[in-house]
């Protein structure tokens, strides 16, 4: 691990920083004043019950609700209110906890799709998919290949991915991320649902995107020891609020954790 | 400021100063928007029981009233006939749940419009087959339905009631009070609602899918019964009455597609909206505005509310 | 059977990434081409006149609102009026300017109705499905009513109508009651061939990702960094650039001459339905579609007269087409039962199962 | 099996070939209908057709055809459908027809140009294209007997006289109430023309195709305006529609005019309230001319009619057998003039330019009374020909006027101006080169 084990590190090296955020629906709280950050090239943890606000977090990262109070600074700037796709060109990728993928376009086509950004030919070249659209096409394609390599998925490279098992489903939906070359990778929930070796399988991944890319990932999880395990520092949500904050062995020691987590009072 | 004065101050004056006709053309407003909410009726049963946007909903108006008039002709008395049409509305229900229904069960909502269109094309062939093609007149004498005329004054002006537009206003709140009280405090009721909700919460109360699929292609057969009535006594029975049922369509923007007061208001509001905005602002643009004012209301409507008046709001997830 | 994908190795991205991947389709789509062309001094005018030059017609109007509808997944209800923009604007513009090329003026004239569509699609950032579906009725019968309303589009014609005075190409007319079937056949042909080829290109590419990620799950595009007003509004501008040309080639190509009636929602609705009965989000099923909605009644009214005959029982016209409707009804219905997806899915299962034949998988 | 593949056979003959189909035979007429007894139009379209279709068919069953040479007769079902229309015309382009009848404006337009190329005479009796009555620029085209310009000026005329002379017209209001399309549209410059020099004031309440059957706004309008006349351009289920709305909104019903096209039904469907409206026509209605009692005699009796019999000699069947006494009548000048018993399109086209049916050829046809006489020429293909007033009495019309003479300067202005701006605008419309003949 590259980054996280001294917790005081210089300001500069942070890639994001939430300060102070609420969200509120009608009457209802999501989030209430949580402040925490995300330095670069480390892997960020969110943790927390059901219901404790957390993909809201990650929906207020990406922009797609904007938080009512507070702010968020990603890479040195500060915005009140950023669209997702702006979010997404400013380099932040994400995963859903519900596979989002387009469901009937083949597991390449997808991948590729996350590339949209990256691909620069004008309309024009597009009509006749002649000069540079075609060698876009062909440039992307070879990238999109080596992130299906990465992933091990070759073999269903042409399948519509409605088609796939939920395990692989969620593997392709990494790929299309990955295709963005984010900044900040947003995992929620990565490995719900899956099975042991596919837990095991998609840990591997993460931990390989983060030290061979060097993307800095933040992620939502419930396996509490898969997130032990991978993460550098974790935040614990409860009812919206922030309870602890820091590296893996001082979380697991918070009493307030632990009574959150495991539903123990005091 | 020419233009200004004839758009915003003129068509004002004119109400003033002829209420009588304002009080006529609010009359006017409020049948067509009755029966314009009868037939968008048709298109909410259907679509809030089982998804569907019934294409065919036009054609069922005609195909209904076509069938009361044909055995009428044929020597069978009203009422029965009535009975009977009514009889044969049922039957199509039972052929659409078994034949387009039940097969293409957890089909996208597109491909079931689509069905409803192979639908029209069947009724509208299989009609014009048995009763012929020309135009007939609806039987309003022999069911007893009334017809002449009130001429009251009121407001300083001469206003005329048409029997048959009061005894169509009466009748179509009968029918939607019927289906009001039938949604809410029936079990098959109550199973219809939560069939909108969900179907597996439908089959809980123990009702099959398909059963209510009947039922409501049957409440909706027998709304279309009462439509072609009311429109065909209006203006006579024939294959162009279909065209009606466009007028539908912006009656169900306006009200949500799954709302039945929002159909009522929907309706309404276009009957009222179209004959004021044709009456009052219509000749600035040379007439004949209602052909789309009120898809233009709707559209703007939507823009601000893209529900519906009624419809439930819609929460995106991810 | 020759049929097979094995053997066939691609040694680079760019051939992988063609249309038809094995040679036998390259090759079955040559012959089809070939023989759309020799049609043309084969057949007869009546097959030519009424019944390929529609076809084409209503495919080219198919694969315009396919673009929208079956890609982007925007339900359009305006086609009818879309496709009255693009021959209104070629009637102006080639009577304008009559010393420029009619071809010239039916490519341009479709980017009039790509304005008017997108203009009218700016609502779809809020409304959805059903919703929008019939929003898009407003400039249905807008767009109609300006028709009849705007005497300047008819050139203040007394007839009110739109008339096709002649226009040749390298000599031959092309437009106007001269033009051979044959000519008009041709040059149909080929704007159809070249336009479907453009839209194939499109919906492979950035573009067609873009516009199925919309329709697919419209937030996660979102959140891939795809904006969706823009991708929407390019759909509804390419799909109305489709459908106006479709509509010039309508009127002068095809009728010749035409009230503003044809534009009119059964048009809408016709089109529509030929893109859902074709298979939502594919080219070829457009070519289905138009095929099954406008080819085939006609067949049966050719057909069902011959097969009756022989039992004694002549009916009539009008009961021809009586049991044309049904029958045409009826197999809409079949057809969707059997497959949902469209006759395109049909046609890919069919050659799917030809590529492992005789093995059933 | 056998069949199917017979069948299938014939399909692609049909489609390849063309002309393959058993009409081409050599010693007999084809003469083709375009009719729609489908659709939202049938109300209408039925009774034509079948007017049509009987009076043929009692020439073929009476006298064997014409000249003894049978009729072929072929109806093809439009649904009042412009694609299906323009389809029926390439169905029957292949097996020599005689003469089309589209019956349908949108139909008719897209035709006018390829009638010349493919030799092939249009006869759109009373509607169409008003400027083809130019003889000297459309030569393959026919619309006799009068133009729709003929119709507003007869009716305005009329109107006049009830007044007591145009004059009084001043001050006057007419509202004009029109199907929104060129049809509906086109007398509108004349009757503003019109309404500038009498001095009464011209108010238009159109109405959309799919709002047929839906006027409550535009007669909500007339209430407003009170017109002193209603003038009514109408076809299919507009008309009926728009005489319920009169009724219901209580206009009086002596003031509401139309043009030639409503019908017994349409009236009839107004009840007793219709009593008193008043339409332009210029045929005779009933079944007792010696022609139609033949039809009753030699077709419907014998079960060779769609027709019911009590509608035989009704309004529009009447109607219908007006267009095919024209068609019969040019195919038998064709006849004379060319000495050919099996006529085609060309000689037919010469056969209407030399049309002459007066009052003893009227008799002779059996048709003594049953319409003013008319003849074309090279350069009218129209006749201009006066039309008169009849009025519903509650259960059938009754004539109530003489003959109308159109305003014959006026619509000369119109047409004269209609057809310079159809060549100018058609650059390159074939100048005519088919000579001319004397009628016979």
């Amino acid at each position: 691990m590259t980054s996280a084990s001294d917790p005081h590190m210089a300001a500069d090296d942070v890639l994001l920083s939430v300060e102070g955020v609420s969200l509120r629906f009608g009457g209802v709280k999501a989030l209430s004043d949580v402040s925490f950050n995300i330095r670069k090239g480390e892997i960020r943890a969110i943790i927390g019950p059901n219901g404790a606000g957390k993909t809201s977090m990650l929906n207020c990262i990406n922009g797609f609700y904007y938080p009512s109070e507070g702010r968020i600074t990603f890479k040195g700037k500060t915005r009140r209110k950023m669209r997702p796709h702006e979010a997404a060109r400013g380099g932040i990728a994400r995963t859903f906890q519900n596979v989002a993928l387009f469901k009937s376009m083949s597991t390449l086509d997808n991948i590729m799709a996350g590339r949209s950004l990256k691909m620069k030919a004008n309309f024009f070249w597009q009509l006749f998919r002649y000069g540079p659209a075609l060698r876009e096409e062909v440039v992307h394609r070879r990238s999109v290949e080596e992130i299906i390599d990465f992933l091990q998925i070759p073999h269903i490279r042409r399948t519509p991915v409605g088609k796939l098992p939920y395990g692989l489903q969620k593997r392709v939906e990494l790929g299309r991320a990955l295709a963005m070359e984010p900044d900040l990778l947003l995992l929620d929930e990565p490995m719900a649902g899956m099975n042991l070796e596919e837990k095991e399988d998609m840990s591997r991944f993460i931990l390989e995107v983060n030290q061979q890319f060097g993307t800095t990932i933040a992620l939502i999880e419930h396996d509490i020891g898969v997130v032990m395990d991978l993460s550098d520092r974790v935040v614990v949500l409860e009812y919206g609020r922030k309870i602890a904050d820091g590296t893996p062995q001082e979380v697991k020691s918070d009493p307030r954790v632990i009574d959150a987590y495991l539903g123990i009072p005091h | 400021m020419d233009v200004l004065y004839k758009v915003l101050i003129e068509p004002f004056v004119f109400m003033g100063e002829a209420p009588d006709l304002l009080l006529q053309t609010l009359w006017e407003g409020l049948v067509s928007g009755v029966l314009y909410a009868l037939i968008a009726l048709g298109f909410v049963l259907i679509f809030k029981a089982s998804g569907v946007f019934n294409f065919a909903q036009g054609i069922m108006v005609v195909f209904a009233a076509l069938t009361l008039v044909g055995l009428y002709e044929k020597g069978v008395p009203a009422l029965l006939a009535l009975v009977l049409a009514g009889a044969v509305m049922l039957l199509l229900a039972f052929a659409v749940e078994r034949i387009i229904l039940r097969p293409l069960v957890n089909q996208p909502d597109i491909i079931l419009f689509m069905a409803t269109f192979g639908l029209t094309y069947l009724l509208i062939g299989l009609g014009e087959l048995i009763f012929g093609g020309s135009p007939k007149e609806m039987i309003t004498g022999a069911l007893y339905l009334p017809q002449g005329t009130t001429e009251l004054t009121l407001l300083g002006g001469p206003v005329r009631f048409q029997h048959l537009d009061i005894a169509a206003a009466i009748i179509a709140s009968i029918i939607i009070a019927i289906l009001a009280v039938f949604f809410s405090k029936t079990r098959i009721g109550r199973a219809l609602r939560a069939v909108a909700d969900s179907h597996k919460a439908a089959l809980s109360v123990g009702i099959s899918l398909n059963q209510i699929w009947v039922i409501v292609w049957f409440a909706a057969g027998i709304v279309a019964l009462v439509a072609g009535i009311m429109w065909g006594a209006r203006s006579g029975v024939s294959f162009s009455l279909q065209i009606i049922a466009l007028k539908a369509l912006p009656v169900l923007i306006l009200g949500g597609f799954t709302s039945i007061p929002g159909a009522i208001i929907g309706g309404l509001i276009v009957g009222i909206g179209e004959k004021i905005g044709e009456f009052y602002w219509g000749p600035l643009l040379g007439g004949g505005i209602d052909t789309w004012l009120a898809y233009v209301i709707a559209l703007l409507f939507l823009l601000y509310r893209p529900q519906g008046l009624f419809g439930e709001r819609i929460i995106e997830r991810i | 059977m020759l049929y097979r994908e094995a053997g066939q190795f691609k040694s680079t991205y760019a051939s992988d990434m063609v249309v038809f991947r094995l040679k036998e389709d390259r090759a079955g789509l040559a012959v089809i081409i070939l023989m759309a062309y020799a049609l043309a001094f084969m057949g007869s005018d009546f097959l030519l006149q009424a019944v390929l030059i529609p076809f084409l017609v209503f495919a080219l109007a198919a694969i315009g609102l396919n673009l929208l509808t079956g890609y982007a997944g925007q339900l359009s209800l305006g086609t009818g009026a879309f496709m009255g923009v693009g021959a209104y604007a070629c009637y102006k513009l080639m009577t304008a300017f009559p010393d420029i090329n009619v071809i010239v003026w039916i490519l341009v004239s479709g980017f009039f109705s790509a304005a008017v569509g997108t203009l009218f699609g700016l609502p779809s950032l809020r409304i959805k499905g059903f919703y929008l579906a019939v929003a898009t009725l407003a400039a249905q019968f807008f767009l109609q009513w300006c028709f009849i309303r705007i005497p300047w589009l008819v050139n203040y014609n007394v007839s009110g109508a739109l008339d096709a005075p002649l226009r040749t190409l390298f000599g031959v007319p092309v437009v106007g009651a001269t033009a051979t079937p044959q000519t008009r056949y041709i040059v149909v042909l080929t704007l159809v061939i070249v336009l479907t080829w453009v839209a194939s290109n499109l919906v492979r590419g950035r573009i067609g990702r873009m516009w199925i990620a919309v329709r697919d799950m419209d937030l996660a595009a979102e959140l891939m960094g795809i904006r969706l007003l823009q991708t929407k509004l390019l759909a509804f501008a390419v799909s109305s650039y489709y459908c106006g040309v479709a509509g010039a080639l309508m009127v002068f190509l095809w009728y010749g001459g035409a009230e503003y009636d044809v534009f009119n929602i059964n048009q809408s609705f016709f089109i529509l339905f030929m893109v859902i009965i074709g298979g939502l989000g594919s080219l070829i099923g457009s070519f289905f579609g138009a095929a099954l909605i406008f080819i085939m009644p006609i067949l049966l009214g050719i057909v069902l007269p011959i097969m009756l005959a022989p039992f004694g029982i002549a009916i009539g016209a009008e009961t021809i087409e009586h049991l044309r409707f049904m029958i045409v009804g009826a197999l809409i219905i079949f057809f969707l039962i059997v497959e949902p997806h469209g006759l395109a899915r049909l046609w890919q299962i069919g050659k799917q199962k030809l590529l492992v034949w005789p093995f059933p998988y | 099996m056998s069949l199917r593949s017979l069948s299938l056979g014939l399909v692609v003959a049909t489609l390849l070939g063309g002309a393959a189909l058993p009409a081409a035979a050599q010693d007999s007429i084809y003469v083709p209908l375009f009719t729609y007894r489908t659709g939202p139009f049938a109300g209408s379209g039925t009774y034509i057709a079948d007017g049509m279709h009987d009076y043929l068919e009692m020439l073929n069953q009476r006298d064997g055809g014409i000249g003894g040479v049978k009729l072929v007769i072929e109806e093809c079902e439009t649904g009042y459908d412009t694609k299906k229309g323009v389809e029926c015309y390439e169905a029957v382009k292949g097996k020599n027809p005689v003469i089309v009848n589209p019956w349908s404006t949108g139909i008719t337009l897209p035709l006018i140009p390829r009638a010349a190329v493919d030799k092939i005479p249009i006869l759109s009796m009373a509607y169409g294209l008003s400027a083809s009555a130019r003889g000297d620029i459309f030569p393959w085209v026919f619309n006799p007997p009068s133009t729709y310009w003929d119709g507003m000026s007869m009716i305005i005329k009329f109107i006049g006289e009830k007044e007591g002379g145009l004059d009084k017209l001043k001050g006057k209001k007419v509202g004009f109430l029109h199907l929104d399309a060129s049809f509906g549209k086109e007398p509108i410059p004349l009757l503003e023309e019109l309404a500038k020099e009498l001095g009464f004031e011209a108010k238009l309440y159109p109405v959309a195709a799919q709002d047929m059957q839906n006027q409550s706004s535009q007669w909500l309008s007339v209430r407003r305006d009170r017109p002193d006349y209603m003038i009514m351009w109408g076809w299919g289920s507009m008309n009926g529609g728009a005489i319920k709305e009169a009724v219901r909104s209580g206009y009086p019903m002596d003031k509401f005019l139309s043009v030639w096209w409503p019908s017994e039904d349409d009236a009839r469907s107004g009840g007793a309230g219709a009593k008193g409206f008043k339409m332009l026509n210029w045929h005779g209605v009933g079944a007792t001319y010696p022609a139609l009692q033949d039809i009753m005699k030699n077709v419907v009796d014998k079960g060779l009619s769609k027709t019911s019999k009590d509608k035989v000699g009704e309004l529009l069947y009447n109607r219908g057998v007006y267009n095919s006494l024209l068609i019969a009548e040019a195919i038998a000048n064709a006849q004379k003039l060319t000495g050919k018993k099996v006529v085609s399109g060309e000689d037919v086209r010469r056969g209407m330019e030399t049309i002459n049916l007066d009052a003893a050829r009227l008799k002779a046809l059996g048709l003594e009374g049953f319409t003013d006489s008319i003849a074309l020429s090279c350069t009218d293909h129209n006749g201009h020909r006066p039309a008169f007033m009849q009025e519903w009495d509650g259960s059938k019309w009754t004539k109530i006027s003489d003959p109308i003479e159109p305003m014959g300067d006026r619509v000369r202005a119109q047409l004269e101006a209609a057809a310079k701006d159809y060549a100018e605008k058609n650059a390159g419309w074939p100048k005519r080169t088919e000579t001319c003949d004397k009628a016979s």
